[in-house]
């Protein structure tokens, strides 16, 4: 069956501006993504692997339309595109009630407008889906342990029932066990709800778990695309037998 | 059965930065024998560190209590002078952090850190000789330019670069043992291996002991023979890694075992 | 080299764009300047060719230019009410003044470096407890009140200091340097205050970074690590803090010597203020200006000096 | 209110005791009493001279003694407190607000508008403060109105700076990435997602900012261009009493104490709650 592609990516670049600090200096362009073409399907998850400074984050910020100075295609089947980010300290207002962080999506929602009712109605499905229970909502993010706030990062991401949500190193920071959640919780999103998801991660064995497809990327290019089982056990690119070796796993 | 080179028995660590007295390690046993790499695994909050922290002398920070022995080289390190302590510190007893970004001094030139301990602890060495073997070990952590590289400053390095750098100024001395303390979380896979390698290397050569310290239990399965498995300031279970990884005894040390993606190729 | 050059470069560049404001502020201020200067004789056509004659009628651009280059080899113009060139008349007040501020940056350093290195060591314990509640103290205390406290205690209770007793340090240095002492104190205790808090607050956190545990493991003593480790880092947000202090101090002793008559650059500003007075205002605007132009750069040098990071900054 | 007397307990956690919150209350509260009880009753008339009650020493008929025209120095410390607080609350409010809103466009925006922002603030902030006044007060000249405006304006580059500062800090926060995915204004990020998070560090300059503007109107003041009659601050007094400082020591020292006071109560509030916080 031919799938839909939800995400179709075509010799994508994007170019960050440094400013020097001097006024005397003069302003250079960086490339950071030197041509990436991708598709992401339908109901996928999709894994997009490689080290820091390789160009993976900004993938993500070009799809959902945060890096401005690009070239190539970008096409989105569905306009709503949200995102999980690594650091769960970060990813939530320290000065906002859980309560008050997962309405704000419907609050600034331009689609439509939601009733104070209708919000609190949201509210409380989310929390079920992502397993918190409702008395949290009157917490500061301060009072929640590293997963809880995950989760309710990810529960943020969901108000708006996105199709498509990229979550960029959403386990990284958390220990072990906690990973193993929210990764079935992901899991979970994924099958119950049709979400597809791009999924980014520099840990190779997350990304054999719960993943469809997976990319290598090395210095903003695309090294090897495939699915994990084949990529894994006969790697064509020399930079992935590499992360394989690295991560124990040939 | 090798020589034991320290010795650790019902180490209690409390801290009473609080009114109420908190406890963060209880009971922590371990046995290192001479050129051995012992591995320590758990989440955040395990204790870990703070036992690491604890043999390597380092706890001063905290308001606390320390109760137990460490028993290094006929010394009891925790009632020791502190006097004593120092002269074990960093010439038979060298510990390597998790940020290499911040551990080292940011205003110091790298030749000064890496030397420190031949400057604290042998005042016989000359300059000239001290550099000699500063440059020396530069080369041993695979430094390509360490003549260039002993002016210059940690900002101008790259993370693994750094961690190269606080290993050879750890392994400068020579120490007998060597305590690493998720010396490869903050580096990538790639430079994450080589780190690994290279400490595999250092305890092959110098017959150093390590003390590797993570949160990675497939990671300590690459370099350990032994590990410990603490959880909330406990010794889960201890054994051979092989032996755990085959027939864990406890619950949680299942559940971290599980918590490791199982990848078969086959 | 690259470094210092564009930081003097950057400097002189903010000196150009301060003094075009300072001038085009003072331009655009109402009221003739000619009126001014003849104040009820002024006639019309004595007005009117006395602008001539200064260059009033010029557009305001090439006026700013003759100011600022004349002012650069050292003509100041011509005051208003004493008909007198500006220059002369700072000439003998600068010395003063600045030997005042630079004694007040002695008195800080010396006092706040030890303590604030000492209270850090002993932190929380009683002497730590007792000087944190005399600097606040200090903080609180205008330097023009602890002035007249001070003249008070030395010159009312110990008699060993006579108010208005100030000699010129032509005629005796000793004296005139004497004399300056007890102001100098005025203006160094808030800032001495200051800086022992800062340096304070910068040694402990220092202490707390990784780099510091690091050098514990390798044996150092808790002294070795506070001046071989600590010290130099500690000492990055304290010399910002110590330039910004003697600029200062300059505007300071402007009040400070009116406190103690000392006859500095303050009598003058104030008057001219008072009365309008603006080629002084601006001259002596424009001498503490690049000044503290000249203060910012010696701070960037030492930085530089102190801090390897700075290059990759840029 | 129970919440509010808590603080001046023990804590339980720490075992401490926040000394510096109960005298910052304790001396707040007494100016501020000061302040209040004089916009409708003084023991004198502050500007009734008496030429024969001139100088006299602390008495209970005058509490501070009398001034060099016979005039009522509790009384005339009184009205002058309440011209102080009222230039440094003016200056404040004109500091922190146009500060903070400069301080916000640009740490937010950032490009062009930020960096010639930036640097005009910079070169005025390189300036001693008593100098940047100086320079306002002569353009504008002397006159209550005129210091409160100078104060104002010089006060601006250091609230900008500071709340350029957490802009530039919270901007960077992944929360702000993710209010703007959902698609919040760039307005509602500002003010209802970044602002709140500034608030701790802004409260905190506030009360030093306050401080300093008490100091530096009591400066100029002292030098004869701060506040003018009729509006004596306490500057002014204390500029006008040093001339008696040998026959009458006290009655200096009660003014300048006033000051003092004034200034170490604010400070020490703003410790205290720098403390709470903690």
């Amino acid at each position: 069956m031919e799938q839909e592609k939800v995400i179709q990516i075509r010799d994508l670049k994007v170019y960050y501006k440094q400013y020097r600090k001097n006024i005397f200096g003069k302003k250079r362009r960086h490339q950071v993504l030197k041509g990436v073409s991708i598709d992401v399907f339908e109901g996928e998850i999709l894994g997009l692997a490689g080290e820091s400074g390789c160009g993976k984050s900004t993938l993500a910020k070009a799809i959902v339309g945060m890096n401005k100075d690009i070239e190539g295609e970008i096409n989105l089947k569905y306009s709503d595109t949200q995102m999980v980010f690594q650091d769960p300290y970060s990813s939530l207002n320290p000065s906002k009630k859980i309560g008050w962080l997962l309405e704000e999506p419907l609050r600034v929602d331009k689609e439509r407008k939601w009733t104070p009712k209708e919000r609190k109605e949201k509210v409380l499905e989310i929390m079920k889906a992502i397993g918190l229970p409702k008395e949290m909502l009157e917490r500061y993010p301060s009072q929640l342990s590293g997963g809880q706030r995950q989760r309710v990062s990810i529960g943020v991401a969901l108000m708006r029932s996105p199709k498509v949500i990229i979550a960029d190193e959403p386990v990284s920071a958390l220990d072990v066990t906690i990973q193993a959640q929210i990764l079935q919780l992901l899991q979970q999103l994924n099958r119950d709800l049709g979400i597809t998801i791009l999924f980014i991660s520099h840990d190779l064995r997350v990304i054999y778990q719960i993943c469809n497809h997976v990319a290598i990327m090395k210095h903003g290019e695309i090294k090897e695309y495939g699915i994990p089982y084949e990529v894994y056990r006969n790697p064509q690119n020399d930079y992935t037998k590499e992360l394989l070796t690295a991560a124990g796993i040939k | 059965m090798g020589n034991v080179i320290l010795d650790v028995a019902d180490l209690h660590i409390e801290f009473h930065d609080h009114d109420k007295p908190e406890t963060v390690v209880e009971d922590f046993d371990l046995m290192l024998e001479e050129g051995e790499i012992v591995g320590i695994v758990g989440e955040s909050g395990s204790g870990k560190s703070m036992s690491a922290l604890a043999i390597a002398g380092l706890l001063k920070r905290h308001a606390l209590t320390k109760k137990g022995r460490i028993m290094f080289n006929g010394t009891d390190l925790l009632t020791c002078s502190r006097k004593e302590l120092r002269s074990y510190q960093g010439d038979e007893i060298s510990m390597i952090f998790q940020e290499p970004m911040t551990s080292l001094n940011p205003v110091k030139k790298i030749g000064w850190q890496v030397e420190e301990s031949l400057r604290i602890h042998h005042k016989d060495i000359d300059k000239k000789e001290r550099k000699r073997r500063a440059i020396e070990m530069l080369t041993a952590v695979g430094m390509h330019d360490p003549e260039k590289l002993y002016e210059k400053y940690p900002h101008e390095l790259s993370g693994g670069m750094r961690q190269r750098v606080m290993i050879a100024a750890a392994m400068i001395g020579e120490p007998r043992i060597l305590i690493a303390d998720e010396p490869t979380t903050a580096l990538d896979v790639t430079i994450q291996a080589q780190i690994v390698e290279l400490l595999r290397k250092m305890n092959r050569e110098k017959g150093t002991a390590i003390i590797f310290i993570s949160h990675d239990l497939s990671l300590i399965r690459q370099i350990c023979k032994r590990v410990i498995v603490m959880q909330s300031g406990n010794i889960v279970e201890t054994g051979y890694v092989e032996d755990i990884f085959r027939h864990p005894k406890m619950s949680y040390t299942r559940k971290l075992i599980a918590a490791i993606p199982q990848i078969d190729l086959s | 080299m690259r470094y210092i050059l564009k930081k003097v470069l950057s400097m002189v560049l903010t000196l150009f764009v301060v003094s075009l404001c300072v001038f085009l502020a003072f331009s655009l201020i109402p009221g003739d300047p000619v009126t001014r200067m003849f104040g009820t004789e002024a006639t019309p056509e004595l007005i009117a060719q006395y602008r001539e004659k200064l260059g009033f009628n010029d557009p305001l651009l090439v006026r700013y230019f003759r100011w600022f280059f004349a002012f650069l080899q050292g003509d100041m113009g011509t005051s208003y009410d004493y008909k007198m060139p500006v220059a002369g008349m700072l000439a003998e007040k600068i010395p003063i003044t600045l030997t005042l501020a630079v004694m007040s940056f002695v008195i800080m350093v010396i006092i706040s470096i030890p303590l604030g290195i000492y209270t850090a060591k002993y932190e929380n314990g009683i002497i730590d407890h007792v000087i944190s509640v005399i600097n606040q103290i200090m903080m609180a205390v205008p330097p023009f009140f602890s002035g007249i406290l001070l003249t008070f205690f030395f010159g009312v209770i110990l008699k060993i200091f006579t108010p208005g007793g100030f000699v010129s340090y032509t005629k005796d240095l000793e004296g005139f340097l004497k004399y300056l002492i007890l102001p100098a104190f005025a203006i160094a205790l808030p800032k001495a205050a200051m800086a022992t808090k800062l340096l304070r607050g910068s040694v402990i956190e220092e202490a707390g970074k990784d780099y510091t545990r690091t050098a514990y493991s390798r044996g150092n003593t808790t002294n070795a690590v506070l001046y071989l480790h600590v010290l130099k880092n500690a000492m990055i947000p304290v010399i910002t803090f110590m330039g910004m202090a003697l600029a200062d101090m300059v505007a300071g002793s402007i009040v400070i010597e009116q406190v103690f008559g000392i006859p500095g650059v303050s009598r003058i500003l104030l008057s001219s203020i008072n009365n309008r007075d603006y080629p002084v205002v601006e001259a002596i605007i424009m001498g503490i200006a690049i000044m503290v132009l000249v203060i910012n750069l010696l701070v960037d040098i030492i930085y530089r000096i102190i801090d390897p990071r700075i290059e990759v900054e840029e | 209110m129970k919440k509010f007397f808590s603080l001046f307990k023990k804590n339980k956690a720490t075992g401490e005791r926040n000394t510096f919150l109960l005298l910052g209350v304790i001396i707040t509260g007494f100016i501020l009493l000061m302040v209040i009880v004089g916009l409708f009753y003084t023991p004198y008339n502050p500007t009734k001279m008496d030429a024969s009650a001139k100088l006299q020493g602390i008495s209970f008929k005058h509490i501070m003694g009398t001034d060099n025209m016979g005039r009522d120095v509790f009384s005339r410390v009184m009205y002058g407190s309440r011209i102080t607080v009222a230039i440094a609350t003016f200056t404040i409010l004109i500091g922190a607000g146009i500060g903070t809103i400069i301080g916000a466009l640009t740490g937010y925006f950032g490009g062009i508008g930020d960096e010639i922002t930036m640097r005009i603030i910079d070169a005025m902030l390189a300036f001693p403060s008593l100098l940047l006044s100086l320079v306002f007060v002569s353009l504008f000249g002397t006159g209550t109105y005129q210091v409160a405006i100078a104060l104002g304006i010089s006060f601006i580059p250091s609230f900008a700076r500071i709340v350029r500062g957490e802009f530039l800090r919270c901007k960077n926060m992944d929360y702000v990435e993710v209010a703007r995915l959902q698609g919040a204004s760039n307005i509602r990020i500002i003010f209802v997602h970044i602002l709140p998070n500034t608030v701790g560090v802004l409260l905190s300059s506030v009360m030093i900012g306050f401080n300093n503007a008490v100091l530096a109107e009591a400066g100029l003041s002292f030098l004869g261009i701060g506040a003018q009659p009729p509006h004596a601050s306490l500057g002014k007094m204390l500029s006008d009493a040093q001339g008696y400082l040998f026959n009458r020591p006290s009655y200096v020292m009660s003014i300048g104490l006033v000051i003092v006071l004034m200034v170490l109560g604010f400070s020490f509030l703003g410790e205290g709650i720098k403390r709470i916080k903690n």
